[in-house]
């Protein structure tokens, strides 16, 4: 039973262990499975080899259990899988932390559907068959539906089922894809169907232009979905409007980083060509992503749909730079990745914190609660400053490396990697730094600073809405943060500030995984430059002698 | 003039190898024969024994279906699909097993309570039990015996013995006139379709002037040479084809289906919904092995049928997944959902002999076990005694009957396809069947339909799990009788384990597709897996 | 009306078909020789396929349940006018083999009609099965 | 309310706009691209001013006239020296940062007590020590090797992805000291000391909300100006640059309770950052060009590059403007200049040294660094020219218009603001007329006593309750204890009105010199329009003294809580049993007694003072010494071929430059003097009339109102960006909730249902009705069989 494996199994075994527990005990006994989930975990990290290579490990041939259907059970991830598979393992107990006094119906429930959930992510992340990657892919749905239908908000129903078709739908168009891929294999190669990850990275890259092209569209198009791209975002609002804290705090900080690790893992090295094809499509919804959800922002009243559209704005910024196919772009775009989960997250929890005090997430209603809750203010200012991008702060780190690598895209070739898209998608996207801040400062504006305004009904009354209400919560005073709560949000706040101050280990991780990824573009875009009648200037940058040797150099 | 014709000749000396293969069937007709039998005695402890009886025949019949269906056994007795007869036997006792126990308790309920409270006297007349599981049994045995035909006749009257008890069981499945009302109906277009399925047959005789079987593939394959299958031959097999979408609900011939299934007591439903499927698709795998696939080599059916039988695909998966969006009724749901997984089997049926027919047959597992999951938890629950009927009524289920509830959730994740579960390796293999046979159309549609089919599922999983008790909701309670529960239960739990026996099941299924052509790749295959 | 008028455009097309291309096919197999087709056989074929036509018709605008029962039970007897007519042709006993067992069933199909028939009219009085018409959309 | 935001826009959509229809052309050609951004230096610098200045049309073509402006000749930087015996100076960094984390501890645990001012005031004091060490250890060499030193601290984001030169980008926490860092680190640690030793007495009053917030965002603010002037690469800058703007938000939105304060606090931060992607983007640039962002290899690269070889294209020439854009936002200037009267919602030691000495200064410090970006040899001839003028046009605009605006306002800590701003004018113009010494002195002298000045007014402020209208006060030289406060006040006004021989005269009247005296004759309007300004600025210094030092003792306490802008909530600290919410004076001022400043206000005062006198010795000591001592410091820096003053024999109006200068200058702050007088010392009456008058003429009622309401510039970008931005919002909003939620994913939701419906009527029940429908189903395969058969023939 190795390390990975014993990372799928054990939060089942806790999740079952939690179905067994008395209602007052599930929360102790969840808590403890996902603390041990996250021991086994930094056990993974350090036991982890290839931190420098981006080589994938373990490959363990498990059980052959649906060799038949071409299926191994193959297990392996690189630095970037083991990086998100520890944010997951910090995010799960932070996030049932914070839901200790929030949920008090069906805790049982609650605190297995959160650990099903973590098996589930960790077997996607670690999977190195497609198939694999499905099942884990696929089946975190069950667990979140139930989290956001039963212990969501007021209207709770249409926001589950709404997140239940939309992620269904996109998840059966990319397996759509993989299928189509895995089939063409077997037929070419006369071999039985086979579904690892590499064999299909390298037929993928053998494909003629033309199938590229659809099986990029199939693929990305059902993690644009999950990621979510602009025209299928609608159901992240919703759903992050009424799921619980913790559910939110999940949705955003792991959900949706499994669509972009998809992407990031499947879409891009099995169809370069189309990826370079359908990059300018994808990069055009990204902006709109970015410019149009940060306005949308600037208006809402509603916090947590308002942190859920910034969300879509920032994962947007974080595609963006992934298609410009160089390695501080993508680089850029993975580390957007880990930095937007830690500071989403962060935030979510202190919207749910306050939530649980005042029962309204309107932003007219409550205000000015640094009077009422300064360390708590302390703790939404920081991380409100981190999703902004305030230099010294992990957002900036990532976001400067996201709008770098767009720049170089568009530098020619010196920089080795030339990239396809434009100077324009570079301005435009920049504008995000000054979108950016609107939003942010306009939410802490009503939010934390200003006059003191609280809900009339005064504090604490009992709500009208949910079951999980919180039945005749006696009319007390409103407190700060208490140990627990600061205990949940203390690792995230010292990630974004170390993450933000010393980047150099994290990068150092990404940079070879992302070099991996990029490395079949560059000669794909120089040919297509070549080609291309390029500006004087651009011409000879080509003789120079810098492009192959940085091609050579990225690979090894 | 020559009397009687060599084919038949033949046919009657190879009696002996023929024989021996029937014997599962036989233990299962005496079982048959038994239970109704004792369900007329006067001795109470007999009547409640009758089930009991119909499990143990079925797991009989099983145990000599192990020992008697050899590969040799089966290449000896020439049959078109040898190793087709052990994987169908075996599928149709394990579910019959499903079956049975799900109906315990559900017939003659009103006349053994009587009877036990002394207010009626036990008159043999009313009691129907007997019957009942007699005709389960006896239309599981005809199911079963369509995978030895050789010849047109030996066919049609497996054919006719499978469907004719399923009329009869809608009828005395529960005393309601609605049971009624679906048994003529069900009747009727039966019958239509039968004879549509005769006047093919005809035409097939006609085509190749043979009943024979093998006969018939030899003269196909010539016809096939010679500048393609005559005009008669094409008519028969639209025919039959025809008449088996009747037996599939396939579209043209599905109207009757939710009507049926919603009329019919809950653990008929689940028979019908699940045997005649059977019986369908192994009737058409093996007139298509006759009239395509082997026939002319390059395993392709005649164009004309591969198109209509595209066409019912699409169809059947469409309307059955749109019809199921607008149902409030929970047993007309699963119906429309019935129709929409033909809809996916038939996808299977033309991706072609080597990859198509065992995702076919791999799938109908799934289908049989997810199906009694849902099914039989409908069974297994009722409203203040009548049957539970509308989707409403499962609101809250979570509550009040725990272990169906749970049992229902399962059965509809895996219909959905949610991967750890059986369903997703049944789906799987239909998209890569499809994929690998070149339909891409038909994958991208799959892929829709199934999005569609989430929706209308997620209702089945969401009323009992999210939805609170509503005062309607106050009646509803666990049947009586354990059994329909654990039957459910235990197919539940069918549907999370078997993924783990995915290869072998995979294997059995690639085994029985094997066509008698290349015999000693069958006998090598079946001893490597 | 108009249901009866596809039907008879339909049977003659497949009467045409099978006429036309039937001696073409019988001439081409070398499997056992089927003989050229005779004019009677035609006639024979032409009445089964009528047969069943009028036996879908009946079976379509009937109401009573007899009734319709007699009309399915016609397209029976119609398939099995067709075997033996091609029985006939391929100068093939088999045909008549397979007439034989659909007789059979035909048999067992009446009387499980009529046991149904008889348990529904037991409960509504009334033999027209417009009465059952509960189970609809 | 949309209006910080609507500015937010206003640079972006022109900047964009410029941008993207000129990178969309692809290959520009050689002819469009100076039209292009002459409008676009335009509309930055002068949009409004156009009007005004009526000649800017042929500005183009007296470009080329003059050659000696932007063309410095071959650049030539000496190589940094590493020297890792200077690695105590991160010491100099790290003890604000201790200060930061205790000052942070102290608010978290809400511990009432003084510590957080010692340890400020401490942390202040060691940095300045070692400032002045650094100063004496490296100055030397610096003077004769004029080699800059590097100290390496701490690697931050380094990225390399291959051998080659544009294949990996360094940017680590380094130092990189030279002449400008080193004066930078002077004066900022000197003044930020000085003004929190102020500052503790001042926050008194708040011991128990906020003192160690307030220290805990001071302390922040001094790490973070440091890393901003020492750091050696340009992401370094930036970080310090977004570090210093976060405490200014943090500060000015100190009086949290009041929407006022928290407005302009997201006013400041949202304008800095429109300035804050200015820098990004010429960062961006700057690294796609040259290929790295460490100043060192950065220099040497545009010194090798020679201008033949100025084939960037587009990207290389918009870094001038873009740098341009990041000083507007920091330094308040051209568009940008609205947030810092507002900044006065901030307490006043927080306007003193934030917005009056130290921050706003880093604007100057970026175009002295990134000097060389503004000569011909680094972005080519004709955008070199351009970029320079539109620097000065911006820096002269704002000058003037910020003085036209102190005019008239009534509250004076916002006429200190309006001249802060005109001073900045004053320094950015000095850089762009070609004399970075005149603008980096000014920049010396002006902290000193813009910092007395405020510190003088938050000190009148503190002792009346809050009461900032001059209007209300008056004859403040007669009462006692504020005596001294009132005659540091007249030094500072002197001061401020470049009276001559004083310390600013010596540094403004170089700029006004360079510029009179260049041969471009733009720069000589510059030059005549600065001098105009110093007029209008003697005015209105003496205007506010005038008002509150002389005329009848009156004395009009602002209330505690003064809704409007009264915001330090001030209580007698001596009277025990007064508590902080009700403020023993009620309005009626019967009972009110002035506060008179403490000791340490009053030693800071005086510091200062002496400080402010001091200044100018730099100049004084320049003919004894033979050199100026800023001009040595300029010398030894990057803006080095900025330093020269021209030729000395420069001619104005035909006769000798210094004297001519010199008596036009006093003159005309002799006549703003006199007129001040008139209007506001002898004969106040004259003055209210004569406001009076020019309100009722409708000819003359723009030039009142305007200046009082600063010329409505923020209602003129609320009105034509803020408003349409949030409208198009909500629009979007709108849209996407309801338009592709709604009505889109709902029709495609509703589509299968729909066509359910379509085929529901076929399930009648009957059983006629499904056996026709089966029939028809049979009837129409058939049919479409024979079709295919009669057109395919298919077998």
């Amino acid at each position: 039973m190795t390390l990975a494996v014993l990372l799928i199994v054990l939060p089942l075994a806790g999740a079952i262990l939690c179905f067994g527990v008395s209602e007052r005990a599930a929360k102790t006994v969840g808590l403890i499975a996902s603390l041990a989930v996250l021991a086994v975990a930094t056990l993974l990290a350090f036991e982890f080899p290839a931190w420098t290579t981006g080589a994938f490990w373990p490959n363990e041939e498990g059980w052959k259990l649906f060799t038949a259907f071409g299926v191994e059970f193959r297990l392996g991830t690189d630095a970037v899988g083991v990086l998100l598979i520890v944010l997951t393992a910090v995010l799960i107990p932070c996030s049932m932390l914070v839901s200790f006094s929030a949920i008090t119906q069906r805790q049982r429930g609650f605190y297995a559907q959160f650990l099903f959930m973590e098996s589930a992510v960790m077997l996607a992340f670690l999977a190195r068959d497609v198939i694999l990657f499905y099942i884990g892919y696929e089946f975190t749905l069950v667990p979140l539906f139930l989290i956001v239908a039963i212990w969501g908000g007021h209207d709770r129903r249409p926001a589950a089922i709404k997140l239940w078709v939309y992620s269904f739908v996109g998840s059966v168009i990319s397996l759509v894809g993989f299928i189509y891929l895995a089939a063409g294999h077997a037929t070419d190669t006369g071999t039985p169907i086979n579904f690892g990850v590499q064999t299909l990275v390298e037929y993928g890259q053998t494909l003629p232009a033309s199938t590229q092209w659809w099986v990029f569209l199939a693929i990305m198009g059902g993690f644009a979905v999950k990621v979510p791209f602009v025209p299928v975002h609608s159901w992240l609002p919703l759903a992050h409007g009424e799921a619980p804290t913790a559910g939110s705090v999940v949705l955003a900080g792991i959900v949706i980083k499994i669509g972009q690790y998809g992407a990031l893992r499947f879409a891009f090295p099995m169809a370069p060509e189309g990826a370079l094809a359908l990059a300018p499509f994808f990069a055009a919804l990204a902006l709109i992503g970015i410019l149009g959800m940060s306005l949308v922002c600037w208006v809402q009243n509603d916090v947590k749909r308002l942190v859920a559209y910034s969300s879509i704005a920032h994962m947007g910024l974080a595609l963006l730079a992934m298609f410009a196919f160089n390695v501080v772009g993508m680089e850029g775009g993975i580390l957007y990745m880990v930095n937007h989960g830690l500071s989403t997250a962060g935030m979510f929890m202190c919207i749910g914190i306050m939530y649980e005090r005042y029962h309204t997430k309107d932003m007219e209603v409550v205000g000015g609660l640094m009077q009422r809750m300064p360390i708590w203010s302390v703790f939404m200012v920081f991380f409100a400053m981190a999703s902004l991008a305030l230099p010294g702060l992990n957002g900036f780190v990532s976001e400067f490396l996201c709008l770098l690598g767009i720049y170089t895209a568009d530098a020619g070739m010196k920089t080795g990697f030339p990239g396809i898209l434009g100077p324009t998608y570079a301005f435009l996207a920049a504008l995000a730094l000054v979108l950016g801040a609107l939003y942010v400062l306009r939410m802490l504006q009503k939010f934390v600073f200003g006059p003191l305004r609280e809900p009339s009904h005064g504090h604490g009354g009992h709500d009208s809405h949910g079951p999980h209400g919180h039945g005749n919560h006696a009319a007390h005073a409103i407190h700060d943060l208490n140990f627990r709560e600061i205990v949940a949000m203390a690792p995230l706040a010292i990630a974004c500030l170390v993450i933000g101050i010393w980047p150099k280990p994290i990068l150092n991780v990404i940079e070879p995984c992302a070099a991996n990824v990029v490395a079949p573009y560059v000669k794909l875009i120089e040919r297509d430059l070549a080609n291309r009648p390029r500006a004087a200037a651009d011409v000879d940058a080509i003789t120079a002698t810098t492009a192959p040797t940085a091609a050579k150099g990225a690979i090894q | 003039m020559n009397t009687m014709t060599p084919a038949i000749l033949a046919a009657t000396t190879n009696l002996g190898p023929k024989f021996m293969l029937i014997v599962p069937e036989a233990v299962l007709f005496v079982g048959a024969v038994l239970c109704a039998v004792m369900g007329l005695s006067h001795v109470r402890a007999f009547r409640a024994l009758v089930p009991w009886v119909a499990v143990v025949a079925l797991i009989a019949t099983f145990a000599t279906m192990l020992k008697v269906w050899t590969p040799e056994a089966a290449t000896a007795a020439q049959l078109p699909m040898p190793m087709l007869g052990k994987y169908i036997i075996a599928l149709l006792c394990v579910v019959g097993v499903g079956h049975v126990l799900a109906s315990i308790g559900s017939v003659d309920r009103a006349v053994e309570r009587q009877v036990a409270s002394g207010t009626g006297a036990f008159d043999p007349v009313r009691v129907i039990q007997g019957e009942f599981y007699a005709f389960i049994l006896l239309s599981l045995c005809g199911g079963m015996l369509l995978c030895h035909a050789t010849d047109l006749v030996w066919l049609f009257l497996a054919f006719e013995l499978c469907s004719l008890p399923t009329y009869v069981l809608v009828a005395i499945g529960r005393g309601a006139d609605r049971s009624m009302e679906a048994a003529i109906k069900y009747f009727f277009l039966g019958a239509m379709s039968t004879a549509t399925l005769l006047l093919g047959f005809a035409f097939l005789y006609g085509a190749t002037g043979t009943l024979e079987l093998s006969a018939m593939r030899e003269s196909f394959q010539m016809q096939a040479q010679t500048g393609g299958i005559g005009s008669v031959a094409i008519v028969g097999m639209l025919l039959a084809v025809i008449g088996i979408c009747f037996k599939l609900a396939a579209v043209p011939m599905h109207f009757y289906a939710p009507d049926v299934y919603e009329g019919a007591s809950s653990p008929v439903a689940a028979f019908i919904s699940f045997v005649p499927k059977v019986q369908g698709f192994v009737t058409l795998i093996v007139l298509l092995g006759t009239v395509g696939w082997s026939a002319n080599g390059d395993s392709s059916i005649p164009p004309v049928i591969a198109a209509v039988l595209w066409m019912i695909a699409v169809l059947t998966m469409t309307l059955g997944n749109i019809g199921a969006l607008l149902q409030r009724s929970a047993k007309r749901m699963l119906a429309y959902s019935s129709i929409a997984n033909s809809g996916y089997m038939l996808v299977g049926i033309l991706a072609g002999p080597t990859i198509g027919i065992d995702a076919t047959l791999l799938y109908l597992l799934t289908y049989g076990v997810a199906n009694l999951a849902t099914f039989g938890s409908l069974a297994a629950i009722e409203r203040n005694g009548h049957e539970v009927d509308s989707i409403d009524d499962l609101a809250g289920l979570r509550v009040r009957a725990p272990m169906v509830a749970a049992a229902l959730a399962i059965g509809a994740l895996s219909l959905t396809g949610i991967p750890p579960l059986l369903g997703f390796w049944g789906k799987l293999d239909l998209f890569v069947a499809s994929a690998e046979s070149h339909q891409r159309t038909l994958l991208v549609i799959m892929a829709l339909n199934s999005g569609v089919a989430a929706f209308y599922y997620l209702r089945l999983v969401a009323m009992p799990f999210v939805q609170e008790a509503t005062p309607r909701t106050q009646g509803v309670s666990p049947v009586p009788s354990v059994w329909p529960r654990l039957s459910a239960l235990i197919f539940a739990a069918g549907c999370i384990a078997l993924p783990f026996f995915a290869n072998q099941l995979k294997g059995e299924a690639a085994a029985a597709a094997r066509t008698d052509l290349d015999k000693q790749a069958t006998v090598a295959q079946s001893v490597e897996k | 009306m108009t249901g009866i008028a596809t039907m008879m455009n339909m049977i003659n097309t497949i009467n045409s078909i099978s006429i036309a291309a039937a001696p073409a096919a019988t001439a081409a197999t070398t499997a056992p020789m089927a003989p050229a087709m005779p004019a009677n056989i035609q006639v024979t074929l032409a009445l089964a396929i009528i047969l069943f036509a009028i036996g879908l018709v009946g079976f379509l605008t009937r109401r009573n349940m007899i009734l319709m029962f007699l009309s399915t039970e016609l397209m029976f007897q119609a398939a099995a006018l067709a075997f033996v007519a091609f029985g006939r042709m391929w100068m093939d006993l088999s045909g008549q083999l397979m007439v034989i067992f659909i007789l059979t069933v035909a048999a067992a199909e009446a009387a499980l009609a009529l046991g149904l028939v008889v348990l529904l009219y037991r409960r509504k009085e009334t033999l027209s099965s417009e009465a059952w018409a509960e189970l609809k959309e | 309310m949309g209006g910080t935001e609507g500015m937010s826009t206003v640079a972006i959509i022109a900047l964009a706009s410029a941008f993207v229809t000129h990178a969309t052309a692809h290959t520009p050609t050689a002819s469009m691209e100076p039209a292009l951004f002459t409008t676009l230096a335009l509309a930055l610098g002068d949009g409004a001013h156009a009007v005004v200045d009526g000649h800017a049309a042929d500005a183009a073509h007296a470009a080329h006239a003059a050659s000696g402006y932007a063309d410095v000749g071959p650049l030539h930087f000496v190589k940094a020296v590493a020297n890792t015996d200077f690695a105590w100076l991160k010491w100099m960094l790290l003890a604000p940062l201790v200060s930061v984390v205790l000052c942070g501890a102290l608010a978290m645990f809400k511990v009432k007590s003084r510590m957080p001012a010692v340890f400020t005031v401490a942390a202040f004091g060691l940095s300045t020590a070692m400032a002045i060490a650094l100063y004496f250890q490296f100055g030397p060499t610096l003077f004769e090797t004029h080699a800059p030193l590097t100290v390496p601290f701490m690697d931050w984001l380094s990225l390399s992805w291959g051998p080659a030169p544009f294949q990996s980008f360094t940017a680590n926490l380094g130092f990189y000291i030279d002449g400008i860092s080193m004066l930078w680190m002077l004066f900022v640690t000197v003044l930020a000391t000085l003004i929190a030793l102020y500052a503790s007495e001042y926050m008194e009053s708040d011991l128990k909300a906020g003192y160690a917030r307030f220290f805990f965002a001071v302390s922040l603010f001094v790490a973070s100006m440091l890393i901003l002037v020492m750091s050696d690469n340009l992401v370094g800058l930036y970080l310090g640059w977004e570090g210093v703007g976060l405490c200014s938000y943090m500060l000015i939105g100190y009086y949290a309770t009041q929407p006022g304060a928290t407005a302009a606090a997201k006013k400041a931060f949202i304008m800095n950052r429109i300035g804050d992607l200015g820098l990004a983007l010429a960062i961006f640039l700057i690294w796609t060009n040259y290929g790295t962002v460490q100043y060192d290899s950065l220099f040497q690269a545009i010194a090798t590059t020679g201008s033949e070889a100025v084939q960037g294209g587009w990207s290389k020439a918009a870094i001038p403007f873009l740098l341009l854009l990041a000083v507007c936002g920091k330094s308040a200037q051209g568009p940008l200049f609205t947030w810092l009267p507002d900044a006065m919602w901030g307490p006043t030691p927080v306007s003193a040294l934030i917005h009056a000495a130290t921050m706003v200064t880093a604007g100057i410090y970026l175009l002295a660094r990134m000097a060389p970006f503004y000569t011909v040899q680094a972005i080519g001839g004709e955008w070199a020219e351009t970029a320079l003028l539109t620097v000065g046009w911006i820096g002269c605009f704002t000058a003037f218009i910020g003085a036209t605006i102190a005019c008239g306002q009534f509250d004076y800590k916002r006429v200190f603001a309006y001249s802060t701003i005109s001073s900045l004018g004053y320094m950015v113009m000095g850089l762009g007329v070609g004399t970075a010494f005149g603008g980096v002195y000014y920049v010396f002298t002006h902290a000193w006593f813009k910092a007395l000045l405020f510190l003088t007014a938050g000190a009148v402020m503190h002792g009346m309750a809050g009461q900032v209208d001059f209007r209300k006060l008056g004859g403040l030289l007669k009462v006692p204890g504020f005596r001294l406060t009132m005659i540091c006040m007249l030094l500072g006004c002197l001061w401020l009105a470049t009276a001559p021989f004083s310390a600013a005269a010596e540094s403004k009247d170089i700029i006004l010199l360079t510029a009179l005296t260049s041969d471009v004759q733009q720069v000589r309007w510059m030059g005549w329009i600065g001098v105009l300004t110093a007029g209008i600025t003697a005015y209105y210094a003496f205007r506010v003294w005038f008002r509150l030092a002389l005329g009848p003792v009156k004395i009009e306490p602002g209330a505690d809580q003064h809704a409007d802008h009264g915001h330090d909530d001030h209580a007698h600290a001596a009277d025990a049993h007064s508590t902080h919410k009700t403020d023993a004076a009620s309005h009626g001022g019967s009972g009110f007694h002035p506060h008179a400043p403490g000791l340490r206000i009053s030693l800071v005062l005086t510091l200062l003072a002496i400080g402010s006198v001091l200044a100018g010795l730099p100049s004084y000591l320049e003919h004894s010494q033979g050199f100026n001592w800023i001009q040595r410091f300029v010398e030894n820096s990057t803006a080095k071929i900025r330093a020269g003053d021209g030729a000395e024999h420069a001619l104005i109006l035909g006769r000798d430059a210094h004297s001519t200068l010199f008596i036009i200058a006093t003159s005309v702050v002799v006549a703003g003097f006199l007129l001040a007088w008139i209007l506001h010392a002898k004969n106040r009456a004259l003055g209210d009339r004569m406001r009076a008058f020019m309100l009722n003429t409708t000819g003359l009622k723009w030039i009142p109102l305007g200046s009082e309401h600063g010329w409505y510039v923020d209602q003129f970008y609320n009105a034509i960006i803020g408003v349409p931005a949030w409208l198009g919002a909500q629009l979007l909003a709108f849209t996407d909730r309801f338009v592709i939620d709604g009505v889109v994913v709902a029709a495609v939701g509703r589509f299968p249902g729909f066509v359910a419906r379509v085929f529901q009527p076929l399930y009648t029940g009957t059983v006629q009705s499904y056996a026709l429908t089966m029939a028809g189903g049979i009837g129409l395969i058939v049919a479409w069989v024979v079709w295919v058969w009669l057109s395919g023939g298919a077998s």
